[in-house]
């Protein structure tokens, strides 16, 4: 077993699938000669030519419309969104088409492309490359949007993602890319989707949070165990569909729930979690639930990035609030 | 100062609006039998279209996009195409849809509202209907990218309007294709009018095949309403296409003799006296004069043609009509290969509330679009 | 005071403040010679000029794009989608630019732009004419994004949006543009943004919708109140911000609450008033909230758009449900 | 078959490599009063340029776009314009905005990851950076449309990359622009290089003015590092927009002598011997021999303005790093006219929550983008 960082793993998954399915193909801005800016893709045009790794022009609409029919025509492509700022001319093929091909013709044709990007904060990166738009792809009907937290999720999701039959938006928080290793088994093995993942259990509070931001969640589950708190930790991993079964499981055992998120609180994902609990685990709630997020603001230049981002600090504090109300 | 690059757009017709030969005529326009099926082509596509306005205004389908008088583009087209080709279509492409092989019962079903109209039974392969304008020219690009990739000698053939040249998918996918020398055949149907913007306010390009140059490919004009002349260029293109000459851009100039749509009343923005004297061009007429100085056709021929072409779209109607509503579950089981489960009490709940529907309730009486 | 409809209503507010503010220009899609596609700008390019009443070529991305310009440079650009289907290339000018340019520039350069759409479901429209994406705008920091559900609010609502300094999202719902008349008086008068309107007081239920649905929901009202039940009825009307203070309070009073929207469930719009009632509302819930949306599936094609759209007998039944827990 | 249409692109270059003229020059660049200007200007923005690249590895800044060996674009464009005209640039455009009046300092306060770096205290209708690729083409578009619905005689300026002609923004703007004979003037800073995307992956046309045909207006090419030219050029198409003549595209010719920013490292992707080859036609000594030649330069003089540009280069520095931190509430403070009652929970928030940072902490080390 190798250990890998999030970015290379993200690198043996595309080689492992293009190594075993031949319908495999990539398509972005400099992922062939370059590797990828964050090189992700790196070495595989050399390993797969130039036809299956492709270097495109500059243009996003085109990048995710010309995906949409080779995905019609059989193949998977996989295409890459530089940074998520630049995601939001792919929404009109990925609302209007990609995620209706086959509900449109009954199944004639299908759309199974993969709409891989970074996403996030963190990194001080320039205007428009940390933004988190996961809430607006978790919205449309017909799409799977995914987000790994860890380099072994992002090696099994991102197989499971390859192999799905139908359009998947696959984020990946570039906070992350280098932030730790793990060991990777590359064997091809894939992570079921459409599931959470249970990162730690614990009895007092479920603390709901994905991607990058699952660091500051449970750093601050490993600060409130030092106070004698046991925070359970939940992994959306897949946030549509979303498995709210598994969260209202946790959170009936304990009765308090804490939702974090980078991207703006209003009309983020934690509403819908946090609605849906509202709905079915009311009962269980023996306390306000709490959304530590990104403020409603525009994500800010790098110097003040981390005083958006939610910290260890601003989840512990939301943890206590639901501890003391009663 | 010099001089680096240098273009030129070509013109392309061969009959006149008197269906007489202006030039040398390509072979196949030599030959009945090559005009007899583009001739009756055409004809069955004028009928459909009447037929689907009338069952628009009486309710039984919603807003339609009739190609009155574009017929001769959608068929001069289609039938330079293989069967293994791929139509990329817009709403008003009916003429080359039918000819590909999609049924006019389908072709109802979908106007009446009802998506199994996309599921066509003979082009498996082809895409349906592109509504937000100039996207299916990037899908054309990246099923010819396919065919390319694995070899295949198949075309992706892309329609689209004058409109839809002003957007940027036109131009990317127009791009992208020119770099991967993609086999892609783009057909623009210029027929002067987006809904109320005409020709010269949607771009100060005097004419729309010169935006092909901006991609480093070849477009070229061609009288639309001239069938032997589109059915010559599009066989050109391609031929050119099918043996890795990359892709065209055709500009085919033509005239909407309709409104936009059924939902449309063309009188408010354009003067009648200005499509009376189009209907010299339209492209059926023409064609038949040519077949009768071939005196390849006359009165009888018609009157056959005319009645089977009816009883065909008659029959369509009556099967359409009979087909019967979809169930509300309908909305939910080709939306994913697998339901997942999360929607799974969403569907049940979608059944528990379902209205019933008689066989072509729900989907006529649109007014708007 | 004249009677209008609702897309009469439309162009009384644009002609009144065109008359009044010789900034205000409109763009779009057959907007001028025809009127509109809809008939909301009828008139106006005869009475202002196609100066100020610009017929524009097939380009939403440009439509949205250069109205960033033109409101940087001082005008009030009111650019026109002719579908909501259609407003997806619009956002990247819109999330990337007109939401932020005031905050980038720290209010050197604005950008009170507004976009009008029509939106929804309901009139047996073609594929892609009946979307609802006001979610997708309200989870964007920096915009207002509003919907109003009479001609009467349509034309203060929009006169207020067109007094905004900031960029402004109008989403029009086509299924009322004709359905019913009101008297409007056109004397200029704006509606308040940022705040609901309360269109019926109710004791035993609150609910809360906006736009078309508010039909429906009504009319729930209204077969409720046959039965003994004491709906109370709010209009969110401005999307965002959203005040949850009005449906705060009204929770406080009745206890319980029903969200209907037309936009597809998850994520939608009802996920964030169902969430902030779960983080401030609880204690005032006396059962489960519910939510009455359309399903997280692709709009259907005018045959099943009814078995799609919310309906007065789906809302009763939820209305109910509440009433039955404890 | 007919033409109906033709079109050319020419090139222009009055200074070869070596400074000398290759045909007669405009009055302008006889002048060395007029030159002395550019070439200063050009000095002062390389100097920059090479400071924010130290500033940046030595964690001071993030991310920061090198605009070394296209100095010649910038100030050969900036300088033909009026201060009532609007610049709409590109993020590898400090050239350009240096000479428009923001300062050295702002532009630190930019890339150093300070929202207040695009406050200019000069030009203040100037549009801040786009990052977003050709994004910055409908904006300038817009501009020029109010100008021109005004009545203003005032340009609008656009600069972007050779990349960002394949976007359909570029195209959909120039198209618009064009119909509404808008003044607009685009100029495209073709350096051969999108990242590691080579220009002739990144378009089969042979010329990227050329794209300006499919919007029917002009397009040139110039010698991009001829600062002589690009000025002239620049001129007479400014000149041609404040007349009313429309938009113009110009197509400059240059080479990214550099990475595409501090987080690339070109020899990835890039024979750092084309690299070495380019330095030969950079346009800061072209523009010195030609003074030179000129008798209008020397080595004092040089020296005089290498010492005035660094002294003004390190003044900038002093004042970013001194600038003390925006605090927390700076991210609510500037997102509405007035902030709304619902956000006003979430700034006392943020600033209860807020960490405090050094003076340029927090901007730094940028690794990416
Ligand atoms: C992206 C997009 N914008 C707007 C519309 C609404 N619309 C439908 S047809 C049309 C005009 C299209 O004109 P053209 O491209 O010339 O095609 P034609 O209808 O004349 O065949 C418009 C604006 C649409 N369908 N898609
Ligand atoms: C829409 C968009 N896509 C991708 C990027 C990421 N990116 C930044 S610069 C660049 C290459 C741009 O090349 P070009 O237009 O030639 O300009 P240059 O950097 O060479 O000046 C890319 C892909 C971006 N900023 N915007
Ligand atoms: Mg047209
Ligand atoms: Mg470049």
């Amino acid at each position: 077993m190798a250990e890998l960082n999030l970015v290379e793993a993200v690198n043996r998954a595309l080689a492992w699938e293009m190594e075993h399915d031949p319908a495999v193909v990539l398509l972005g801005e400099d992922i062939g000669v370059n590797g990828g800016v964050f090189r992700a893709t790196v070495g595989l045009q050399q390993r797969f030519g130039a036809g299956r790794v492709i270097d495109t022009a500059l243009a996003e609409t085109a990048i995710a419309g010309t995906a949409v029919g080779m995905a019609a025509m059989g193949l998977k492509p996989v295409a890459e969104i530089q940074f998520s700022g630049f995601i939001y001319p792919t929404l009109d093929h990925v609302i209007n088409h990609a995620s209706r091909l086959r509900h449109r013709t009954r199944g004639r044709l299908t759309c199974p492309l993969v709409l891989r990007s970074p996403c996030g904060a963190g990194i001080h990166a320039p205007e428009h490359h940390s933004e988190s738009p996961e809430a607006l792809f978790a919205h449309v009907p017909g799409l799977r949007v995914v987000m790994p937290s860890s380099p072994s999720r992002a090696y099994g999701l991102l197989l499971a993602a390859l192999r799905d039959p139908d359009p998947v938006i696959f984020l990946e928080p570039t906070r992350l890319y280098r932030l730790f290793k793990q060991e990777v088994a590359d064997d091809g093995a894939a992570l079921p989707l459409d599931v959470c993942f249970t990162l730690r259990a614990g009895s007092d509070v479920t603390l709901v949070s994905w991607g990058a931001m699952l660091q500051e969640t449970q750093a601050a589950a490993e600060a409130l165990a030092a106070e004698g708190i046991s925070a359970e930790v939940i992994d959306v991993a897949t946030l549509k569909p979303l498995d709210m079964a598994t969260i209202l499981d946790s959170v009936a055992r304990t009765g308090r729930c804490v939702i974090v998120h980078e991207a703006a609180r209003s009309g983020g994902l934690g509403a819908e979690i946090a609605a849906t609990l509202a709905e079915r685990g009311i009962y269980s709630l023996s306390a306000p639930l709490q959304r530590v997020t990104g403020y409603d603001v525009v994500i800010p230049l790098a110097r003040l990035e981390y005083q958006y981002l939610p910290s260890v600090e601003r989840i512990v504090a939301a943890v206590r609030t639901t501890l003391e109300a009663t | 100062m010099a001089i680096v690059a240098r273009f030129q757009v070509e013109y392309t017709r061969f009959l006149d609006p008197q269906g007489e030969a202006t030039q040398p005529l390509p072979p196949f326009a030599l030959d009945p039998a090559a005009l007899v099926p583009l001739y009756r082509a055409m004809t069955q596509a004028r009928l459909f279209d009447s037929k689907a306005i009338a069952l628009q205004r009486t309710g039984k389908i919603g807003t339609f996009a009739s190609a009155l008088g574009q017929e001769a583009i959608g068929i001069g087209v289609a039938s330079a195409m293989r069967a293994e080709d791929v139509l990329v279509p817009s709403y008003r492409d009916h003429a080359a849809q039918l000819l590909r092989g999609v049924s006019m019962a389908e072709s109802l079903l979908y106007w009446g509202g009802d998506e199994r109209g996309s599921d066509f039974a003979v082009p498996r392969m082809d895409f349906p209907i592109a509504v937000p304008i100039a996207t299916q020219v990037c899908h054309a690009a990246g099923c010819a990218y396919a065919f390319k990739l694995r070899g295949e000698p198949r075309v992706a053939v892309c329609m689209l309007g004058d409109g839809g040249t002003s957007k940027g998918d036109f131009y990317e996918a127009l791009n992208l294709a020119a770099v991967w020398q993609a086999p892609l055949v783009v057909v623009v149907n210029n027929n002067q009018w987006a809904i109320s913007v005409p020709r010269s306010q949607q771009s100060a390009a005097p004419t729309l095949a010169q935006k092909a140059i901006a991609a480093g490919i070849e477009g070229c004009q061609v009288d639309g309403n001239d069938v032997v002349a589109v059915h010559h260029l599009a066989q050109q293109v391609l031929a050119k296409a099918r043996a890795g000459g990359g892709p065209s851009l055709i500009e085919a100039i033509s005239y909407r003799l309709g409104d936009h749509t059924t939902a449309d009343d063309a009188t408010r923005y354009r003067d009648p006296a200005e499509v009376e004297a189009q209907w010299t061009f339209e492209p059926i007429r023409r064609l038949r004069n040519y077949l009768l100085r071939l005196q390849a056709w006359g009165p009888e021929q018609e009157e056959q043609l005319i009645g089977e072409c009816s009883a065909a779209v008659n029959a369509a109607v009556e099967a359409y009509l009979a087909t019967p509503p979809p169930g509300a579950a309908d909305m939910f089981d080709h939306l994913y290969a697998t339901l997942p489960a999360a929607l799974q009490e969403q569907r049940a709940m979608a059944l528990h509330f379902a209205l019933r529907l008689a066989p072509h309730e729900g989907g006529g009486g649109g007014s708007h679009g």
